[in-house]
């Protein structure tokens, strides 16, 4: 692995500092010991754990996953062991690594999201909240607080009120302009956007004729987004003015650069961490060596250099 | 820091209809798997199928400077698909070894291995530990085995090397008796004492869910070892989650089969 | 080729008959005499042409196409001959066939798809419209008329009140509610609907730092999209009692039996032209190997017997 | 009905850097590619990469009952690295020829070839063919052949074998003249006269587009192989596009380079 002293890979999202702009994705690093064995944490910009709820959630009952063409479908549910678990047994497990916790949080109503913020930033060893504002609103009907502007700014605001936290709202894919959701959530106040979660799929038994996935449908994930991602990453970033995190499909530090080039302070790693459990620290390693390569000593200076 | 070992095909050959043995050389470091422990295996620079495969661990041999790692595999979608297709030499990832593996109860008077299709796998590598430590016991040990048919029969001829008595039973009666292992063995069950016996058995979930029917008012203690769709095999994803009865300190209702189990009480499970 | 006469492979979508459900999609198959020579076009149950407008259109400026995982971006920018030119040129030479043909019809304002429909209305031998209202909306300020409820219901009305024709009309994938969009638009007068087009990608050439295709975003094809596709159509149906066209990443029979399973009246092949140029009667023969083995007559037993 | 072929790989083997001849047996039925034709070319059985890939026939010889094609191919992306793992014996799937071939001018006193890196591919098989047709008639021919460096030079050695005065130029002087190839060649340029001469040549976009410039208010005809990606590769998608002047009868501005070309004279293309 490069270690050269003399390159600089560390970002600012807000007055969060990374060492290095690699993090994992929410739900895919489980709450970070999982895979303490295969990657040493400290490397890391930061840990992005699985969603939390107020309350532990069971999830969705199996089948839960399925394999698509360069993707995956899941519908994990937001499986989770609640705020209060997460505080009481992983966090102090957390604390002992030199990186960033951030708490990636989740409610089916803006009081939930709210307390959840609330009992986070009080805990000691969590360095900013992500809001994943792509769960079904209850009072909506089921749509998603995430796919519309109104909603998504509402849940910012309602979560900025209780917390200190640098705030990172999570977007939904699965809308008509994606930039109207991150224009109204700048405006509410979020420090900074992370786009994309997973797009919703499904997929058939055709010997059974039944779905795969006993919810029917499910977030798809991998490489296969990877374009919606990386062109929902470059509209939002002619939108607005807070930092964006990069996320979908990533495999590889040249994915990873494809969103940095674009604009994207930072990336995060989701589906690649279940395919190669080290694939973050080998992203981290491929991107030094790429600016190496290109005579890049400070990731500012690669970041946003796309010309259309 | 564990790693990612890669492997090197030693063997890829169909044994019986569509069931291919595979035998791969690793690394020395790789750690002894414990029966019931498994791998996630992909082949190395193929980006299909986008996830790695899980498969139990059938044999292992640890030789002075290598070791090998033997897998059963049946053919049954497009990830099997290509393995089956790879040559000797072609290099595969190999996670592993993970998971819980079976509890050897080595004191018990009565061993039970119950084996339905490709769950006879991670039961051939169980059953030549027992062995080991049976020829310094006491214990007796008896293999109910079972398959479609006479073609579909796998691992036999190793556990013919081993000191178990064998029933073997087909669906269709070409081999042993006819009918399902669960019935055989259920003709049985009056001979085994409840407190001297240990039940393992591996196999299709409609097997195991009727053993656990048989089972269920019963004393005798049982481990399964569970199948379900993985992502990433050490319990990060929340993929392969099983039903599981719930205890009075947890509310969740759902275990892990890849870091939890895959071998699982089975008066734990919630069959259906 | 199993060529069982005891199986019906015939479908209706409004008044039109198909012999089997498969059709080409459109901007893949050319104006099908490019794969005369190696599909008999006989057999199709349509052809959809290449999108027409009233103009010959360049189209945009190469690079045009770049590979994805599992999937490929296209900013072919509906090049096309005109509906003049295909009318004088093509339509005689499609004519010969025993096919149903489908001309695919484009408009940057409400009357430019109404003279096109109106031209291939009055013209012999096109046997149905597919509307794609994917295009931007040059008075919406580019947005697609298939983005919003009320453009995608006015250009169906305004089609259906110049032809006599099946109108199919052609969905967006790139929408927050594609149940609301296929809603408006059947009760504007659709008489089936064809989903979906492709959804918007880009990517970045990491040694130029520029985009891959010229025209920075494109339209994203192939297996990659096929779970998001299977979703959608699953939506609709439930939604709605006019035919469904199930579109989106069909390489071969198992995903083509998808779709109908779920109630896809018929489907249409794109991007797997490309990659084997016999894909759809492949496809067609696959389909009643799959009937035969199950012991399924007609096919009519098959569309819709999705239980969830 | 025309059809996809599958080939079968005789030899794919690195013969400079980066740069491999893959040979393929083919079916007596595949027709005979007119030089500067090509063909898609995708792995059997493998989804990945999803697109087939162009490359231009490089040489093509018929047998009795069967025939084979070579392919010169230089590894640059995902599609070609899996290509050159490629063994002996793997199953490819062919379509073509395609594509509008080299007019042969073979009446023609200065027949000229200009050659860059991968270019040579295409160049390689019509020297064999003008070389056939030169035997009887009287052209002088001459072969300008350009590459970064020695190491990447390809087809010297078939060249050599035919009746061509070769010039060869590397970017770095490592072997024959320092400089590109359309520069040595701008040297001879007042050795031919206009109307008795034909130049073909293939390269990169830069090295077209510097001849283009060279050529343009000169009346040497000159054909061109073009090369830009590809879906269908037969006409279809529309995807290969190359921007061309506009003629009187038709308001388009691009054409298919698979179908209108890849061969085109260098006054119809706009080059930027
Ligand atoms: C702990 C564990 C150990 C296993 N050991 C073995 C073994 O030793 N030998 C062996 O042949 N198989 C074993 N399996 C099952 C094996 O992993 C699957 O057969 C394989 O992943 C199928 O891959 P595929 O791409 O060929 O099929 P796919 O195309 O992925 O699927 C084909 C069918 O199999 C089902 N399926 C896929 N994966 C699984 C799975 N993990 N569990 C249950 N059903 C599945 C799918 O739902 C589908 O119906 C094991 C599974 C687990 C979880
Ligand atoms: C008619 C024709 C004939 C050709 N003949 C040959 C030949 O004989 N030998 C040979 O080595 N190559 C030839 N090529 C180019 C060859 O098709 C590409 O190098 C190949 O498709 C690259 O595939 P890849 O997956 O390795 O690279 P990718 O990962 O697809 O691309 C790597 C880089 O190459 C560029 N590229 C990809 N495809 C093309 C293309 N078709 N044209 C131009 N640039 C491309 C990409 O933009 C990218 O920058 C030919 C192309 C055409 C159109
Ligand atoms: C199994 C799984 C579970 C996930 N759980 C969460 C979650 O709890 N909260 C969240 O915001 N995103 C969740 N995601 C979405 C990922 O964080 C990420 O946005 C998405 O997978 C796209 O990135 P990828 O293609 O790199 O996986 C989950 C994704 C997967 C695959
Ligand atoms: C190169 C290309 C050109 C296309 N042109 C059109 C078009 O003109 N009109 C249209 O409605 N859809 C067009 N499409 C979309 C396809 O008809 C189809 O909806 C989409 O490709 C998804 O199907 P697939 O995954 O099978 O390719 C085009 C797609 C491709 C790949
Ligand atoms: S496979 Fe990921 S948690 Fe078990
Ligand atoms: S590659 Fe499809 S038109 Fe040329």
């Amino acid at each position: 692995m490069a270690e050269t002293k003399s390159i600089s890979m560390s970002v600012k999202i807000g007055t969060l500092k990374l060492k290095n702009p690699v993090m994992t994705a929410s739900g895919t690093f489980g709450y970070g010991g999982e895979y303490a064995d295969y990657v040493d944490l400290n490397k890391l910009g930061a840990i992005v754990v699985k969603g939390l709820s107020l309350k532990p959630r069971a999830g969705n009952p199996p089948p839960r996953i399925m394999e698509t063409p360069s993707g995956m479908l899941n519908a994990v549910g937001l499986q989770n062991i609640g705020v209060h678990t997460f505080i009481e047994e992983k966090l102090p497990i957390l604390r002992k690594y030199d990186t960033n916790v951030i708490a990636n949080i989740y409610g089916e109503t803006y009081d939930e999201y709210k307390k959840v913020a609330q009992k986070l930033t009080s805990a000691k060893g969590v360095h900013a909240l992500e809001v994943n504002i792509s769960c079904p609103n209850v009072r909506k009907g089921g749509l998603s607080f995430g796919a519309d502007p109104k909603s998504a700014a509402a849940v910012t605001r309602k979560v900025k009120e209780v917390t200190g936290l640098p705030v990172i709202v999570k977007l939904t894919p699965n809308v008509t302009d994606i930039t109207a959701i991150a224009a109204a959530v700048e405006k509410a106040g979020a420090d900074a956007i992370s786009l994309i979660n997973t797009l919703t799929g499904m997929s058939v038994d055709i010997f059974t004729r039944r779905p795969h996935l006993k919810n029917v449908t499910g977030g798809l994930s991998g490489p296969a987004i990877k374009p919606v991602a990386l062109r929902m990453v470059w509209q939002v970033l002619q939108k607005i003015s807070i930092p964006v995190i990069g996320i979908g499909g990533i495999m590889n530090a040249e994915d990873a650069l494809e969103f940095l080039i674009l604009g994207a302070k930072a990336v995060q790693i989701g589906t690649a961490n279940f395919i190669n459990p080290q694939a973050t620290i080998e992203i981290i390693a491929g991107i030094e060596r790429y600016m190496e390569l290109n005579g890049i000593k400070n990731i500012s200076k690669l970041i946003g250099t796309f010309r259309s | 820091m564990k790693n990612v070992y890669i492997g090197e095909i030693l063997r890829n050959e169909e044994i019986a209809q569509d069931c291919f043995l595979m035998r791969v050389a690793l690394h020395v470091s790789f750690i002894d798997p414990r029966p019931g422990q498994f791998v996630m295996l992909r082949v190395s620079g193929l980006a299909e199928p986008l996830l790695s495969r899980p498969f139990s661990v059938c044999s292992f041999e640890r030789q002075n400077r290598s070791c090998s790692l033997d897998l059963f595999y049946h053919v049954i979608g497009r990830g099997t698909q290509i393995l089956a297709g790879l040559l000797k030499g072609t290099q595969v990832e190999i996670l592993g070894p993970l998971g819980r593996g079976f509890e050897v109860a080595g004191h018990k008077k009565n061993i039970v291995l119950l084996g339905g299709g490709m769950g006879m796998a991670p039961l051939i590598y169980l059953a030549m530990q027992l062995n080991k430590d049976a020829c310094s016991s006491s214990s007796a040990m008896y293999f109910y085995l079972g398959a479609q048919n006479a073609e579909a029969v796998i691992g036999l001829e190793q556990l013919k090397k081993l000191s178990f008595t064998i029933f073997t039973c087909t669906d269709d009666g070409s081999m042993g008796e006819k009918g399902l292992v669960t019935q055989i063995f259920l003709k049985d069950l009056k001979k085994f004492v409840p407190g001297e016996t240990m039940i393992y058995a591996c196999g299709p979930k409609p097997m195991l869910s009727a053993l656990a029917k048989i089972l269920q008012k019963t004393k005798y203690p049982c481990q399964v070892s569970l199948e379900e769709r993985m992502a990433c095999g050490i319990g990060a994803c929340l993929g392969c989650a099983v039903a599981v009865k719930r205890s009075k300190k947890s509310s969740l209702a759902y275990k892990r089969v890849c870091a939890d189990g895959p071998v699982f009480d089975i008066n734990e499970i919630v069959w259906k």
